[in-house]
């Protein structure tokens, strides 16, 4: 899918975003942003650091304090032929704009029979583990996921961003563009400077092995690449599955990696109960029953609201908890 | 524009409840004047076999316009061709004037997805149903319009009730900052449901809630089509070109009344008096537009009549063509959920077309 | 549970929520509902009739129309010592509210470490059927699922109805009480008139069966139950479990009955991706693997967005789908 | 209560930036003076201590409040005994007023949920984080102390960004409806985080907003803790007892300005001028008080340096506190969920508590 990669850069995931969303405005003079101190401020996160003093005011936009006014208009100007991408300062303030995202953005097209389109591209900062306030850790891909007419992307490499986030601008319909801000800055990795896009609904193996498959997302890849690393060691080859879409799903990929090994965990940050661990565990034992050697771990979130910062480590998968319950499935 | 600097408790007024000139008479030619009148007929008439449809099974639940055709009219009647109108659920009038073909109206009550589908070129935005949530997206497309140097006015329409929800406080608050071209237009029929208009806000008018954004608030009598024309045009020209130191939004508050109930599923008896609904009714925008335009010989008996006549047919024959459309196909439902087809939801339409193979279509329907 | 019952009613469901709201407002001056038409309309649907004439207007509360307004006064008035039983008209009408409804009456109780909680309970009919216009059709139970801090109920009979409203206004938490209107008058069933409570959090068994347990609750209970005694006739014994709680879920039941069976089912109108079924058949598999004949089948609503309703037969689940489907798991 | 009927526009003050008398000097104590003052030398204390404990990592985010003393003291002493307070989470002055220990305000900033524990007897509300939230609550809780027919005032904070939000929208309209005993006390600091005034809304004040809701609003110079306390004295007064045809409710614009930065993870300097924040600093609350006090005898340079040196010691007493209290079991994260434990989190309880016990907790914690 990449295109012809002339240079690339060294970049964090944060910049990564930045640097995807200057390509696409660069290219597209369709596309902008706006969001809660995006524009001179260049964001809480600096995810649009500079693109005030390149773009200008009319295509890097601060608005008010109303994320629902920032999602609402930004429907009315994706069906008025503009792309926006509207920036919510964090997931845990996206509810105010729920309705309009479930009920307008995921329904223009369905509900105009195509006459009204809604290209926007809501991004968020999601997840815990920054030591911020409450509010400031939430992670509900799991809201959007059911919601029929939106995609939900959530990258977790440098390259991938830039990637994703072009394709999500591309994409003819809305997607929620979830951003893992406990890896903003993590570590960096190889972005070509060109434009290139990773598709939309691909997940990507990470780490191939035979004895079990372990999908995730987001900043939890990490701990769960590490937990491979780990187990390896003890003598378990994990196949580390990097989802990248939420929706909608790669199965393909999911299944056939879970029939190589028979067995399978899910890891994520969102409480367990009702989470896309459900999703993933049924959709195998749908899928593959036949293969399934174990039962479907999922390691996640407990069912708590996410506590203050003094103990969110306990509260995160962490390494140890990914690494107990991966052996849980490939000792049952 | 002299209208829009009325302090917004002083309603604006044309024509009186007799069809007495009491105002300024608009800049309308005869034609359009008698337009205007038949155009409120034709949604009256609408309007009166639409519910009869609904009662007679033809028709799911509808949402009845009567007593409010001055409001709908009048102002559809204000904009430029180019120009925007994003509808709530009862602005059927107001389409009619905007080139929406009543069939399309009849077929969306009538639980049809196409019903919403405008063709190129009609410049409505699909029905609204969750109240005010159509301010933020006429925000924006006004907001869009404005960014790409065109000049367009964007009116919306939603009810009383519909000021009360946060999204007509975002809304009217983006378009004050960011100084789009909106005609933000509430029809307040003095009820939401059965809610009355006392009890949605304490302030005085809805006009004055203009004061929260920085920009013109005004009252009309909204069942008084050419105030209501005036008033309107007046903010779509302010729309377009602000003098000096002018917002180009306005809020319109137009009073008025729904004759009817709030749907067919409502039944008003329970929470008002048949006393005020007859109050009401003395203010009925179409006998008065018609006693203007006979006293002032634009209208004559034998033009009624052809008008009355015209307007049957015109309606006998949308709900014809209504009746006409079969159901969907039931792989219509995956139609348009996004641009392609997710292999999921393939999947998922192909399992429905193979139960419908082996079972019939009788093993989905009920009744 | 249930307490001595001198007489018995015969009640539609609707009517047992005015019963369930009556009974408990005569119990305890500090329960009051509020919300759009509640008053004297008795609400759309006649579920608060007579109330207002009952009660006064002090404590059946017609409001401004403001989703957010109604369930954020709700928890202050909550988090104040009253009881307050907010109404949102329709289901799909509830987004407006869902910030105050995920971010705080979930979260008083813990962000507050107890001082301040929230005894509100939020109801909404839900669901398709009725030929009524767009957003009057949703079943989105899997959202308020997600949400730690919440407990989510769905009644199927009169009685329960009654019993379980009770309940939920006497709990200590926030409850979010979904009443599937498609039933709201589609038969009438024997309802106390005395108090009586069902409790939270138990399934009911509504058929024994031996051969597949199928899980479904609300609307759904009427055509998985038609379906049931179909295949009966066709030699399929089906257990029949109605969950009445989405939240928590009574895993003991569903693992109980499916180690019986070994097969499953779940019947639900919300789109299939991210909904409980997932979470269902992720319980099964997870403590019942071994005990696993057959995929867990999920028979529900599409991903699509619910459609108006010259196709809303062809949406939701018919008891021939149902029966397509049990017949799946069963022939496995 | 005079204050109240003032076009919104005439700012209420009663000293200016040199501590000269403008207006009437509100009805307190010298004794209640002197300790309005030492409340504000406590609050810009604490808030400079609290900045360099976040520097040095001892604690995370914190939101400043240096330059907002005035507003804070001035409104949170003109409540009385019963009234309650509903922060947004920069009221750490304002808490202190009504009860709440310094240690708490620390300790939630550390990431101690028990820092949102309010005492039995403080009638504190937890901290809001998401903006203007807490409005609803405020009116919800006002309007069922009515209902309960008691006679308490409930004051409500947020800032000059929540008014953009439909919660302001709602919560305002609602107390409109119900005539409930809110003042609604906005923070108008200028800025909402990287965002100007100007760019929230176009109205000219925040205070006109009210007329949407057809109760008084009111702007007064936030930096003048007399002129604040009076204005909220008389928003209390007559939320408990208004005159014929007055509404319970006030909207309070108490114009002001954040010194600092919006929390410790904010550098102002990239969207704000150093010359504006000098112009603000001329009217810093606390020397102009000072002055006032010092000018009318009240205060003398031993009593100011008494008051500094208690203020020093009560501040590090505080941070000694909270320091002390050790890392919250884990197990806690499962209490208050509900009030009693579901099946399944006694089970996740056990689980994580099973880890720990086989892994110690070096296998949870990072960095
Ligand atoms: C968000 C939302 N809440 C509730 C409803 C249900 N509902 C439909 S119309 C209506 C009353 C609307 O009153 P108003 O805004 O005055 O408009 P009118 O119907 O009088 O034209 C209500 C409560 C809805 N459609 N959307
Ligand atoms: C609903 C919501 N959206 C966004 C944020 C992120 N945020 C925190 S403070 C803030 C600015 C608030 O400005 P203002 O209301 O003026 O209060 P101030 O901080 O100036 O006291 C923002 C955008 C939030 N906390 N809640
Ligand atoms: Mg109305
Ligand atoms: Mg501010």
């Amino acid at each position: 899918m990449a295109t012809q990669q002339t240079t690339t850069q060294n970049l964090t995931l944060v910049q990564a975003v930045r640097d995807g969303l200057y390509t696409e405005m660069s290219r597209d003079s369709d596309v902008l942003v706006l969001g809660e101190d995006v524009g001179k401020n260049g964001g809480v996160f600096r995810a649009t650091e500079g693109l005030y003093d390149e773009f200008g005011p009319d295509r890097v936009i601060d608005t008010p304090l109303a994320e629902s006014g920032i999602v609402g208009t930004a429907i009315g100007m994706a069906a008025y032929g503009l792309k926006p991408v509207p920036e919510i300062q964090f997931m845990g303030f996206i509810y105010p704009a729920f309705d309009q995202i479930v009920s307008h953005a995921a329904r223009l097209r369905t509900r105009s029979r195509g006459r009204f389109t809604c290209p926007l591209v809501v991004r968020a900062p999601y997840g815990g583990g920054i030591r911020a306030p409450e509010h400031h850790s939430e992670s509900k891909e799991a809201f959007f996921a059911h919601e029929p007419g939106l995609k939900v992307v959530i990258p977790s490499t440098p390259h991938d961003t830039k990637g994703l986030l072009i394709s999500a601008i591309r994409d003819p319909d809305p997607v929620v563009f979830l951003e893992p801000k406990l890896i903003y800055r993590a570590f960096r990795g190889d972005v070509p400077e060109d434009d290139y896009t990773v598709p939309i609904g691909e997940a990507a193996v990470r780490r191939e092995g035979t004895d079990i498959s372990v999908f995730t997302w987001g900043a939890m890849t990490r701990p769960t690449l590490e937990a491979a690393e780990n187990l390896a060691e003890a003598g378990v080859d994990c196949e580390v599955v990097d989802l990248r879409t939420m929706s909608p799903l790669d199965r393909e990929t999911i299944v056939e990696s879970f029939k190589k090994t028979g067995r399978a965990a899910v890891v994520h940050e969102a409480p367990k109960t009702g989470g896309l661990g459900g999703e993933i565990a049924s959709i195998i034992q749908e899928e593959a029953l036949l293969y399934q050697e174990a039962p479907v771990e999922r390691i996640a979130g407990f069912d708590t609201p996410f506590p203050l910062y003094a103990l969110e480590d306990y509260y995160l998968p962490s390494v140890a908890r990914v690494e107990e319950g991966i052996r849980n499935a490939v000792e049952f | 524009m002299s209208t829009l600097q009325h302090d917004p408790r002083d309603q604006v007024r044309v024509l009186d409840e007799d069809g007495e000139v009491v105002g300024e008479i608009p800049d309308l030619s005869d034609g359009e004047l008698v337009e205007m009148y038949r155009q409120m007929r034709l949604a009256r008439h609408f309007d009166k076999r639409a519910v009869s449809l609904q009662r007679q099974g033809r028709m799911g639940t509808y949402p009845p316009l009567s007593g409010q055709e001055g409001a709908q009219i009048g102002s559809a009647y204000a904009l430029d061709e180019d120009d925007w109108l994003f509808p709530s659920y009862r602005e059927h009038g107001a389409g009619v004037v905007r080139g929406l073909p009543l069939k399309q109206t009849l077929l969306y009550w009538m639980g049809h997805e196409d019903g919403n589908k405008m063709d190129e070129g009609v410049n409505i935005f699909p029905v609204a149903v969750p109240i005010s949530t159509q301010i933020l997206h006429a925000t924006g497309a006004a907001w869009a319009s404005k960014l790409k140097g065109e000049n367009r006015a964007f009116i919306c329409y939603f009810g009383d009730g519909g000021t009360s929800e946060g999204d007509f406080h975002e809304g009217l608050n983006f378009a004050g900052v960011f100084d789009t071209p909106n005609v933000f237009f509430c029809n307040n029929n003095q009820w939401a449901i059965s809610v009355p208009r006392e009890r949605q806000t304490a302030s005085e008018t809805i006009a004055q809630k203009a004061i929260a954004y920085g920009f013109d608030g005004v009252q009309v009598d909204g069942m008084d089509p050419l105030a209501v024309y005036a008033v309107t045009r007046a903010a779509v020209e302010k729309a377009k070109n602000p003098e000096e130191g002018q917002r180009r939004p306005t809020l319109v508050e137009a009073v008025q009344y729904r004759f009817g109930a709030h749907t067919t599923a409502d039944d008003p008896t329970v929470y008002r008096d048949a006393e005020e609904v007859e109050r009401w009714k003395a203010k009925d925008p179409i006998p008065r537009l018609e006693k203007f335009l006979r006293n002032t010989g634009r209208l004559d008996d034998e033009a009624v009549d052809g008008i009355r006549q015209s307007v049957e047919d015109e309606v006998a024959e949308a709900i014809r063509e209504a009746e006409a459309v079969e159901r969907p196909e039931p792989s219509e439902m995956f139609e348009h959920v996004y641009e392609s087809l997710p292999e999921d939801l393939r999947e998922q339409r192909a399992s429905l077309e193979a139960l419908r193979e082996q079972y019939g279509d009788e093993a989905f329907l009920r009744e």
